[in-house]
């Protein structure tokens, strides 16, 4: 059709597709369950990290949580407004995550057992996402892509604390190195299979790096970040747990172990080590709000109901 | 000098305390716009309470972190109503709402201490508290405005934390060596009694009547909801005295 | 009436009224408000020493304090069993404590900071109550004398329990010394408030002495108990914080100072530390509680149809 | 031997951190004959581990109180069950009943023990672990066949602790260590199915199905409930390191 001619062309061009635009339903269907996910992601990942700010142990380092909690709440809100343009309400977006039928990242299921977990998060996780989320930036669905600009601007800060509360530890006591040490070999290979399983195992990727919302394959993203992660090991002084890990001076990149595929599986199977706390504690606060939300919308309702009176 | 110092404690350990509680909702609120508008107060309170434990600390060479991790409860100066629970979002609200008005009556007098640095923080934190003050005051209105059950809630919620508020204008000592310096927490009672009295007759409520508590904060004596608060709070800091984060 | 004359003799035999007995409405009233009063001390009195079940600085201390805590729960039981018999209903009491028409012993309305308050508590709290209730023990009416002789058999457990704990801290480091000696000056008075108003300012005393629920006056069990402290602080190295308190050799007892009798009446007023939290938490408990005891109830109910129908 | 003292510290860690979430209730129960239930099995678990940590810390030279007191979370060896927050009333007794089922499964089989000290603690442990599982059991029943409120909440709360029911039955390599005095876990599976389908039979109730938690509590990794709870229970204690009470 004309249509998805258009269509075509506008993703040829590299130009960005808006709400208003023709689009094939698959696209976007992809996109919703790609953004959803993407939102849910924020929501369910202020947990990890939430699990600390009563206990972060300065001041300084409390409010840089508080922070980027509040910081990941709102990104899935950017999100969601921008599922919103392609039909998809919050609620019902809401309610398929309460319920078990959306997705979000499998790494938000690991427990953070100690400080040192705020500082992988930033480095290992946040660091793993913005590899993703980088080329996203120019997705071609236009608020994806333009809500990714400003996450991204975020995530790198965040990325950047992370670095620095380890780069405390590292600087500190020998249990604090410890303390550092062990919390990156916890987080390493679960921030490596944030890519994605390896590419020859990833059924939807080609259709979304044709249609340009991905734009590298997993194995190419994962490779990428481990270039970037080991010269800040250096710098840090923390070992990266895989005793596979060496320059490959032929290709020009490091050669390195697999991740644990099997784990990745029961996690994503919902057998980790946090699933069912993470999806209880986010039930909980939604019912527990429920009569907050509608005392709100209960007013919200008389109070215009009082204004058209009044203007009326 | 130690009796400014102490003065700067009484309102360090209130933001710190409040901020503490605060704290526990980010990642359980209602809905995602509290979790952010929580996580914004909580942060507020974090700064206003560095800036006065620091300045606190200064009189005695301490950092604002060895004031906030390696005190015990019988050092805090916090106001009992600062150690309220949570409790449901009713509860949290109204106590947030007196802390407000509290605070907003006292930083604004504050901002006209001839002690320079509690003026300059007076200063900078009030256009935060007044955002505070409006936050807890729009839900206010929308739980007694809201459905019966928001209505009953609050009403609950004030009820409970109402005992509190008597111990925040009360005078000390200390007042009479701060003339000119602190603010004689008695004379802002008219202050926050106009702004509740507004802000419940738009809501329909009435000042809760009943028991009153002694309080006892500024001089060590406080809730039994601080000892476990500060045992969280303070536990990983103890664990690793003299370490940099 | 003969029926008076009848009770007037049981009480001058120093004989028990039964709940069979005729007794006057007064004789009645007062006990209910008494036994009641008392039966809402131990639940209210939960509150304090709960306080510190989760921080109890070892597993032994921590198993004495639950089965404290839990022994007031139990002479709660009692003696709303001796208020039953009386005619009133263990719901109607409950009630009236959640509504705050009914009173509970002032000292549980004091705060416990400290862990050595579990020791004045037990020490100077139960020793109290103990020299009002053995008295109690020979109350002419029988349910509730022997409710209290079980109770006054576990105080006195309770109070060596205090004693022990204020002794531990008393051969401690000087921090534990000095954390002792802090919390016997702040209990020390309220305890001694126990025993009521002075006697000229106590209004019912009379009444009740004559009918044998009471046998002493309370200045008299005040001083009483005071004679009992003094050597028992010296044994323990605590000063006790009345500079009045000495020997007179003349009337052989001790002169001692007046409690801050308007602190008394602050407190009974509702106007002290704690008063507005106690009741919050009873009423929380037993609201919460609602849905269990309704389950509770509703499943009784229809065990006792399936066995009717069984047995029909 | 050291392998029975990690093994030790298993059970003893257990008991001691349900024990402190138990403790929460005492003067908060639904009804006073529950303060008193919840208080015994308490003070039984406190028991419990007491012994088990005694004989634990004995292979180190350390005290019952230093096992408990003074060793961090990654020290701990409580299964994740045990961790889990009291949540409401049915949530409580969702877990107690799971722990109880398994805890007596265990004790019945570890009195034929080869390590007379732990047979000794089974046989005594056993008799209270009955009463333990009979007051779940009975809570059970009566919220499954209570009212539909009660019911809705209890299947709420098996659903929410069912996933850290696989972890107590893991073999772990310590298991190969001690045959003939530890339980191999995996072998107590029956019994304990045998016993929840009879008493979710009588109570209408249906396993859940969904999540199974990884676990990993025997080796150190916790449920994040547990460290805000050991800073709670050993904060008084590590204030005062070395004091005895």
């Amino acid at each position: 059709s004309a249509e998805e001619q258009q269509f075509n062309d506008l993703i040829a061009q590299d130009s960005r597709i808006e709400p208003r635009d023709w689009m094939p339903e698959a696209y976007r269907k992809t996109l919703i369950r790609q953004i959803a996910q993407h939102a849910h992601s924020e929501i369910i990942g202020m947990q990890p990290e939430s699990n600390w700010i009563l206990r972060a142990p300065s001041l300084k380092r409390k409010a840089i949580l508080i922070a980027k909690v509040q910081d990941e709440a709102g990104h899935g809100l950017y999100l969601y407004s921008a599922a919103q343009t392609l039909g998809v309400g919050r609620d019902e977006m809401t309610e398929q995550l309460i319920a078990g039928t959306a997705r979000y990242s499998s790494i938000f299921n690991y427990a953070t057992p100690t400080w040192a977990d705020m500082g992988s998060i930033g480095w290992l996780v946040d660091g793993a996402a913005i590899c993703n989320q980088v080329p996203l930036c120019r997705a071609s669905y236009g608020p994806y892509g333009r809500a990714m600009v400003r996450i991204c601007k975020e995530e790198s800060f965040h990325q950047r604390q992370g670095f620095e509360i380890l780069l405390e530890l590292m600087n500190g006591t020998p249990e604090q190195r410890q303390m550092a040490q062990e919390s990156v070999n916890r987080w390493y290979w679960p921030a490596l299979m944030m890519f994605g399983p390896p590419d020859d195992d990833s059924p939807n990727s080609a259709r979304s790096m044709a249609w340009k919302i991905k734009r590298f394959s997993n194995d190419e993203l994962r490779r990428r970040f481990v270039g970037m992660l080991v010269p800040q090991a250096e710098v840090l002084g923390l070992t990266l747990p895989d005793p596979d890990l060496t320059w490959n001076e032929e290709k020009q990149a490091y050669d390195m172990g697999q991740p644990d595929w099997d784990e990745f599986h029961e996690v994503l199977a919902g057998r980790g080590q946090m699933n069912a706390q993470r999806m209880q504690r986010r039930r909980d606060a939604h019912d527990e709000g429920a009569w907050v939300r509608e005392a709100a919308a209960a007013y919200a309702a008389r109070q215009s109901a009082t204004t058209e009176r009044v203007v009326a | 000098p130690p009796a400014v110092a102490e003065y700067a404690l009484w309102l360090g350990d209130d933001a710190l305390v409040l901020a503490q509680n605060l704290g526990w909702w980010i990642s359980r609120a209602p809905e995602l716009e509290e979790d952010i508008a929580i996580g914004n107060i909580a942060l507020d309170l974090i700064g206003h309470a560095r800036s006065f434990l620091s300045y606190a600390g200064s009189a005695s060479g301490r950092t604002e972190d060895e004031m906030a991790y390696f005190r015990g409860e019988e050092e805090y100066r916090s106001a009992q109503l600062f150690e309220q629970a949570n409790g449901d979002f009713a509860h949290t609200i109204a106590r947030n709402f007196i802390a407000g008005c509290f605070q907003h009556a006292l930083y604004e007098r504050l901002q006209g201490s001839h002690d320079e640095t509690l003026a300059a923080i007076a200063a900078k934190s009030i256009k935060e508290v007044d955002y505070h003050v409006d936050h807890a005051t729009q839900w206010v209105l929308r739980l007694a405005g809201g459905t019966a059950k928001s209505r009953r809630r609050l009403i609950v919620g004030f009820a409970d934390v109402w005992p509190y508020v008597d111990e925040l204008f009360r005078d000390e000592p200390l007042n009479d060596e701060l003339a000119g310096v602190a603010v004689r927490q008695s004379t802002l009672r008219p202050a926050f009694d106009t702004r509740v009295a507004a802000v419940f007759a738009e809501a329909e409520l009435e000042v809760p009547v009943g028991f009153t508590a002694t309080g006892g904060g500024r001089v060590g004596k406080h809730h039994e909801t601080l000892g476990p608060l500060l045992a969280e709070m303070q536990v990983l800091a103890r664990q690793f005295p003299g370490a940099a984060w």
